[in-house]
């Protein structure tokens, strides 16, 4: 995954207060947020210990990008803006990332849209902003911090907008609300702001039209045109009061892209790998996995089933996989921890299943619309007594769509419970990525007994719990004839006909249902990006999930400062493949894990199944928000400096 | 055609007198007499004595989780409509941890037998409350008398239009038989409360008790099933102590009415896409 | 004498016109009506818009997990019976992830309070399909319409013999604060079922839906809220489109039935056990 | 606990086909079951590789103790039988130890009520058997292994008793049923057992009134004196025919003991804390902490209720805590993994919560009535995202009781949820103890708003969640004046007014409820047992909860093998009290960590917590029964001799 250096270095995320407001938790010390990190980047006077390697590279700009964010109130058509600047720019043929930053209300409050575009492919809607759209006072306020030091604010001139002293910004009142009332409806100032917008980065109104069409065509040409109209009127009026006061990045060769969000590839993973049961309840964010799945089954014969609630929904997927079809639940937080009763029987009964995390700011109910990875310990540890289950962590909307394929296939094989978590950050943002290989889904359905094989076999001497060496046992499916069984959530023997108790049947059965995942080796799912063996490095960053593109882009910031950074990511976490693991971490000099959680769960997993307890330092953030590449970089410089 | 011999599976390790071989002995009577080979026939059951059933009935059994018997039956039917699809468990199971599911599933009316083996008591955990006990029963959890009002599943069940409400008695087999049938026969979810005495633990609630008390409907000839007011004035009256069918109305089921799900069993079609399909759900994300 | 601004507390983030804020409105005048005084009411909610309620009501508040009002509601008033304990929640809260909780707590019968924010959709989680939407409606997750039969919520309280069952209409502030008087004052468990529009994602249950629809049985003289077969019925010839008092009965309480269940709260009871108490209580192991 | 060294040897659990059916599961190599452990112990020939150090000492033979089972259908009266001698011979003054083993069904399959009686504090069923009382074939084929080599099998003679060729058994046939049928009832053959019983041992049947008045006194005289009669019978027959084949041990010094269970421990040690609410499902094998609170909580005016299930259980604790009543729930693992999401809420609003996990074979419905300690992981681990939590491993009866206490000061002072975590072993099996402590019992309410305090803040001043530098804010109780907040699920601030979801807010009160846990050191409950400083050892074994006993007559073989083996006991296991566990793991040449589950969990968690991978060795046993002590000493050889 070859990324083009980026010319243009990176400007200070933000001037003003110094709102980098993320923890370094470092296990042994303290730190107080990083206030330390006063200066603006280009001049950055970095008020910590000596650094012992100079600043080398040129000052960090941004090239090769443009960072736009509308905010408001909820309930104010926020997001519709956003969607149609974000899937304009993607069918121009941009690389797009968007993020949605919303409460858990319906009206009023703070929302904001970020869409970064950019000419090559990016994983991380961007620390930085050159134009923001504001409909309120508290947009700007919140989101003052992300402007680069000249960048653009247009605010409808319906509030009067304050910036605080001496912040270099350019400040544009533009009439959003008085130009859409004259257009009939107030909310049509979305419309207009975009139009404002195509105007201050030179995009022409008609780049518009296919998005508008796609949007709002089944409701008639007329809303078509009074859209498209709203368009023009703000097109004029920024053409005409502000001008073109940014560049869009060239346009990169490849053109034809996918504009697709985790929990959408998720769900098309899974119709693709023959999935055709979704059992689910509502909850944010992973309620789009219902939606696309609502939406794309029913030509493909598949059933969504809206359960009463997560305990239903997680047996109701077991009860579809028993009876032979591919099925799964998806849920966040509060439902995994409803399912881990279900989980034991998933294991214990070897039926398949698979269950999407889409993780979000726990505990608890917590912070509903935010990201964060804090279910790894449930996802590892979680369900009384002890079954074997497989934990995959996708990092990418394309591994979104390959993992979820594979994760039905590994339920079938292994004849386990199959984990597939991803964040809020990557379930609910929309990347653009150059496509799919649909030739790398295969369908495996393990070990299944075939009508054939059931008829040679005596009357009733089916063995659905058969001890096999590699454990696995050959499954019959209900309508099989002579494949009579019972899946049993008590302890059984090899008939798999009623409740056994005795203590070799057990022991038995016990080892036969834990040596199953023996043979699965899960390395091809730990990636090493780096130009250097890891012995060379001056820093090893261990990632897992939706960090990839934060981490990438700090180590690139490393990089023009001269350091040897490598990247450790992982996208298997159970069984770990730990040969490999252990291989990476022995080999740097130091290693920084970084995860969106407050206790580091990768980094105390990693010492249980590895060690390297000492040489393992945490970068962790757990404020709601995903990590911006500079959080990263200044802790990693930190633990640079710390030699 | 199968015969009760081919449904015969591993022993009963029920108490000797329990209700539940009654209950066992009509289930295979009337899946015989509908004429279902074993393995057309999915029983479904939680955690009881009462759930032990699926191991000693001669069909595709999932002895699943305390209280989650129907959740896993409708993931069950969904995935394979041609399955006859019976869940079955205790008074505890159905009416006190899973008695959500119970309503939601009524709700959807997928074609599914639910059999409630009801002992008014908890007997595998040797003698606890149940949610139909009697109030002012004696139990271990209720030494001075039970103070909560019993779950009423008929009239519960009637509240919610539940498609087939019936309720048989394990002293009474041949009855029992029948009412299984006409259960599995009717297309949508059918409810079949069987009063299954636990001589063991509950000295209440005997066979006899009960022969005392139970009015047969089905032998009531100008008892209308059909009409739900009429049925919930009977329950009223009756104090539930009925057996028969109760009510019966014909209602469309969930599979029926889901857009775009197919006829035969999801489990039989196959699974890959093709390029075309590819290319055309892709066309959303362009 | 606490007055209504003693119960002003955190501005509601509800939407404008949101059928929550007459709930709010009414449950205020309500307490005040009955003299309470803020410390001695406590308000537990659930999960949703609805579930929001405890944080815009000047009482103790505890804001737990969807669908668990009723079980920590109960806690509450078993820790301190002294307190006036009100539960609310939503549609989705109480009926979908919560029934089972709902009619358990109606078979206990604590004096306890549970107000249903009933907007027929589940608002927080922007418009997905509720327990209690009408069948056939189409949101975000049945875009083509809902199979499953809605839940019933009074037929079942009902079925369950329910102390006190009523509804109100947030579009009826003055009426809904009078039923919500009532059922504080009835000693036992007592629902009160509240159509609470929600104006952004129910397009279909809206104000006038119901002011066209709603008939109010308070002022209907000849209706005998004290017979529960007359309340089924009237609830079954009317679609549940009622307002006012339903149904309502003399039951005794859980906590007054409990064996050696004190009258003034657990709370406020001495922990500490003394020598006599450990010498008789350790015989029992000698 | 100075413990009597044992004069008689302890001889060989059993002869015949090698019943010590356990596994040694060394994380390196995998033995197969110890059938290498072949010979008798007497004349013990280790088939394995040379033993370092000579079988030293006299051969070990039982000193001290009488081991007595009565076994036969479920549903026959066994366990009665049982109560009664093993009640009688604690009133004696015998330290008795008894261990039901039963099957999850009402009627036949095999049930034995294993006796043990010792003139010294014993904490194990122990690992053999001098009489057997057979009701049935099944109770001889189960239990032979046990029997000692001349041992006595009582077999009621309504069956043919059949005994393995050259098997040493002195078998007597006694008319148990007949005799029964005579006194007008077969159920009374438990009672003549009892009887034969007596005889055999030489004890007066007058010896079991006190037992039998205390038993059916309340059904009246004439049953207590049929039951005495029928005592007589079975000790006339027992005296005629068989006469003295065993002796009791000597009666110790201190006589008075209390015969006490793990879990009537739990609930009495819950109402000495001044518990006074619980609400908990019914679920093997917790429900004895129901009756016992149902029995004695009118008394003190608690309540007790039974809810629908496990959810309704755990969130009504959390509402009585809420209101401030000292509140619990209890249940086993299926009841703990639904109560995770529960366990969420009380971390997050800060509530306390006392929770009790009598742990029994998993995974799911698994071994309902048998003993494992395999939820660690979901205990350590359960619930999405982080909270503080605590977990507490009562060893023995006297813990149950003092730590269970001890959990309600935690709850309260912390504001967080405890665990109090035992099993089906301890948790079911009565043991004499001399005694409780009750000035030991302190309470604790940790830190609470008086009404004067509230009266003088402004009004609505007062801050449930004010950040404190201990991160404890002083809770205030419904019903108190001027004490209005609202507990909530969601992230807040301070204020605990309503949901707060800015960045920074989070950051704080996500700190202040994670160190609250800084200040708490357990390791007082970390029980170093070895008249030798840790490193001058051969071995260190490390054990939690119930294995307690086992580990401490293994080692005492270990002793008089001539090994130098110490003994680590964890009643704390979160917060760990690290640096007194690392320091006794440093200093030991080697570590072998017993634990009755699959994986080494404990032995997982230490790994993560304090490193040792390599030394840290296993001995894992998950058949459903308990540790025998002579397993625990093979590992601990093996490990010794692979030095
Ligand atoms: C989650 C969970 N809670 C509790 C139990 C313990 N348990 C097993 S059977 C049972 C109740 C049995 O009563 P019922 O359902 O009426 O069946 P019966 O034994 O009377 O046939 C309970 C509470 C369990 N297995 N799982
Ligand atoms: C265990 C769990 N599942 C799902 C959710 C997500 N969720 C939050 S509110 C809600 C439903 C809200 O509907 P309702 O109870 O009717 O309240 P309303 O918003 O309509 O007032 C859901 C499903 C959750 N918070 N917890
Ligand atoms: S305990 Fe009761 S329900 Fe269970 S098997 Fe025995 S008689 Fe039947
Ligand atoms: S979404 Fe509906 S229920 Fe929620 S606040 Fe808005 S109007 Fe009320
Ligand atoms: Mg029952
Ligand atoms: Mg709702």
């Amino acid at each position: 995954m070859a990324r083009r250096r980026n010319p243009r270095a990176r400007t200070h995320p933000g001037g003003g207060p110094c709102r980098l407001a993320f923890s370094i938790a470092v296990s042994s010390i303290n730190l107080c947020p990083p206030c330390w990190y006063t200066g603006l980047r280009k001049g950055v006077k970095v008020v910590a210990k000596e650094l012992r390697h100079a600043a080398a590279g040129a000052p960090r700009t941004l090239a090769g990008e443009f960072n736009w964010k509308v905010g408001g109130q909820q309930g104010e058509g926020i997001d519709s803006t956003g969607e149609i600047f974000s899937q304009t720019l993607n069918r121009l043929g941009y690389y797009v990332y968007q993020y949605r930053h919303f409460m858990s209300l319906i009206k009023g409050g703070h929302t904001n849209y970020k869409v970064r575009a950019a000419d090559h492919l990016i994983r991380h809607h961007g620390d930085e902003l050159q134009v923001l759209v504001a409909f309120d006072q508290k947009t700007i306020d919140h989101n003052l911090h992300e402007l680069v030091r000249d960048g653009v604010i247009l605010y409808d001139d319906a509030f009067r907008a304050r910036v605080p002293e001496g912040r270099e910004v350019r400040l544009y009142g533009v009439p959003l609300t008085r130009i859409a009332r004259e257009l009939g409806n107030p909310i049509m100032k979305n419309m207009v702001a975009v139009g404002v917008t195509a105007a201050v980065v030179g995009l022409p109104v008609e780049a518009f039209r296919s998005t508008i069409e796609a949007r709002f065509g089944d409701k008639g040409a007329r809303v078509v045109e009074l859209n498209m109209e709203a368009l023009r009127r703000g097109f004029e009026y920024g053409a005409e009061h502000i001008g073109q006061v940014a560049t869009l990045p060239q346009l990169p060769e490849v053109r034809r892209h996918l504009f697709i969000s985790g929990n959408e590839a998720v769900a098309y993973g899974a119709l693709a790998a023959g999935c055709r049961f979704l059992a689910a309840y509502p909850i944010t964010p992973a309620t789009e996995i219902m939606y696309w799945l609502i939406k794309n089954f029913p030509r493909y014969g598949g059933v969504v089933i809206q359960a009463e609630d997560e305990i239903a929904a997680v047996n109701m997927a077991i009860g579809a996989n028993y009876a032979g079809v591919r099925a799964m639940t998806s849920t966040s937080g509060p439902g995994l921890s409803l399912m881990q009763e279900a989980i034991g029987l998933a294991g214990m009964s070897e039926t398949p299943l698979v269950v999407v995390d889409v993780m979000r700011g726990g505990p608890s109910t917590g912070l509903p619309t935010k990201t964060e990875q804090s279910d790894l310990n449930e996802l590892l540890y979680g369900t009384h007594g002890e079954i074997p289950r497989i934990v995959l962590a996708p990092a990418t909307v394309e591994d979104c769509f390959y993992l979820t394929a594979e994760a039905f296939n590994l339920a079938e094989r292994y004849q386990c419970p199959v984990y597939v978590v991803t964040d809020m950050s990557l379930g609910m943002s929309r990347t653009s990525i150059d496509g799919l290989d649909y030739s790398r889904v295969r369908i495996d359905r393990g070990s299944l007994m075939t009508q054939e094989e059931l008829d040679r076999l005596e009357k009733g001497a089916y063995k659905r719990y058969l001890v096999t060496e590699s454990g696995v046992s050959p499954r019959a499916i209900p309508g099989m004839r002579n494949g009579r069984f019972v899946a049993l959530s008590n302890e059984h023997d090899e008939a798999g006909l009623e409740e056994i108790e005795d203590t070799s049947t057990r022991e038995i059965q016990m080892k036969k249902r834990m040596r199953k995942l023996d043979d699965l080796d899960l390395s091809e799912y730990v990636d090493y990006y780096g130009d250097e063996p890891a012995e060379n490095l001056d820093l090893l960053v261990v990632g897992w999930g939706s960090t990839i593109g934060r981490i990438q882009e700090a180590i690139e910031m490393l990089a023009a400062d001269g350091y040897r950074v490598g990247h450790l990511h992982l996208r298997a976490l159970y069984p770990l493949p730990k040969a490999k693991v252990r291989q990476y971490l022995a080999a740097a000099p130091r290693v920084l894990v970084v995860e969106n959680n407050y206790t580091g769960q990768l980094g105390g997993y990693l010492r249980r199944e590895v060690g390297f307890h000492e040489k393992l330092e945490g970068c962790h953030k757990y404020n709601g928000d995903p990590f911006l590449a500079s959080e990263i970089y200044s802790r990693a410089r930190e633990v640079l400096m710390n030699g | 055609m199968a015969k009760v011999a081919d449904f015969r599976a591993a022993r009963p390790t029920w108490c000797p007198g329990c209700g539940d071989y009654g209950v066992l002995n009509a289930l295979t009577r009337a899946v015989v007499n509908l004429g279902l080979e074993p393995e057309e026939v999915v029983v479904v059951s939680g955690i009881g004595c009462s759930g032990k059933i699926s191991q000693y009935f001669g069909a595709y059994g999932f002895h699943g989780l305390h209280g989650r018997t129907l959740p896993v039956a409708t993931g069950v039917k969904l995935a394979n409509r041609e399955l006859t699809v019976i869940a079955a468990g205790g008074d505890g199971d159905g009416y006190g941890i899973g008695l959500s599911h119970v309503l939601h599933a009524i709700r959807r009316n997928i074609d599914i037998t639910y059999i409630v083996m009801d002992n008014h008591i908890y007997g595998l955990t040797t003698g606890q409350l149940a949610p139909t006990s009697d109030k002012g029963m004696k139990t271990k959890t209720s030494p001075y008398g039970s103070v909560e009002e019993p779950v009423r599943p008929l009239e519960l069940a009637l509240a919610q239009g539940c498609s087939f409400v019936a309720q048989a008695f394990s002293g009474e087999i041949n009855h029992m038989a029948e009412v299984f049938e006409k259960a599995i026969r009717h297309k949508g979810f059918s409810l079949v409360n069987v009063f299954s005495p636990c001589v063991t633990f509950n000295k209440v609630n005997t066979y006899d008790y009960f022969k005392e008390r139970l009015v047969n409907l089905d032998e009531d000839p100008n008892y209308d099933r059909h009409d739900r007011h009429a049925a919930i004035k009977k329950v009223l009256e009756t104090g539930g102590l009925v057996i028969g069918v109760v009510y019966e109305a014909e209602k469309p089921t969930f599979e029926d009415q889901l857009p775009g799900f197919p006829e035969e069993g999801l489990a039989t079609r196959p699974l890959a896409l093709n390029e075309a399909d590819f290319a055309e759900l892709e066309k959303q994300f362009v």
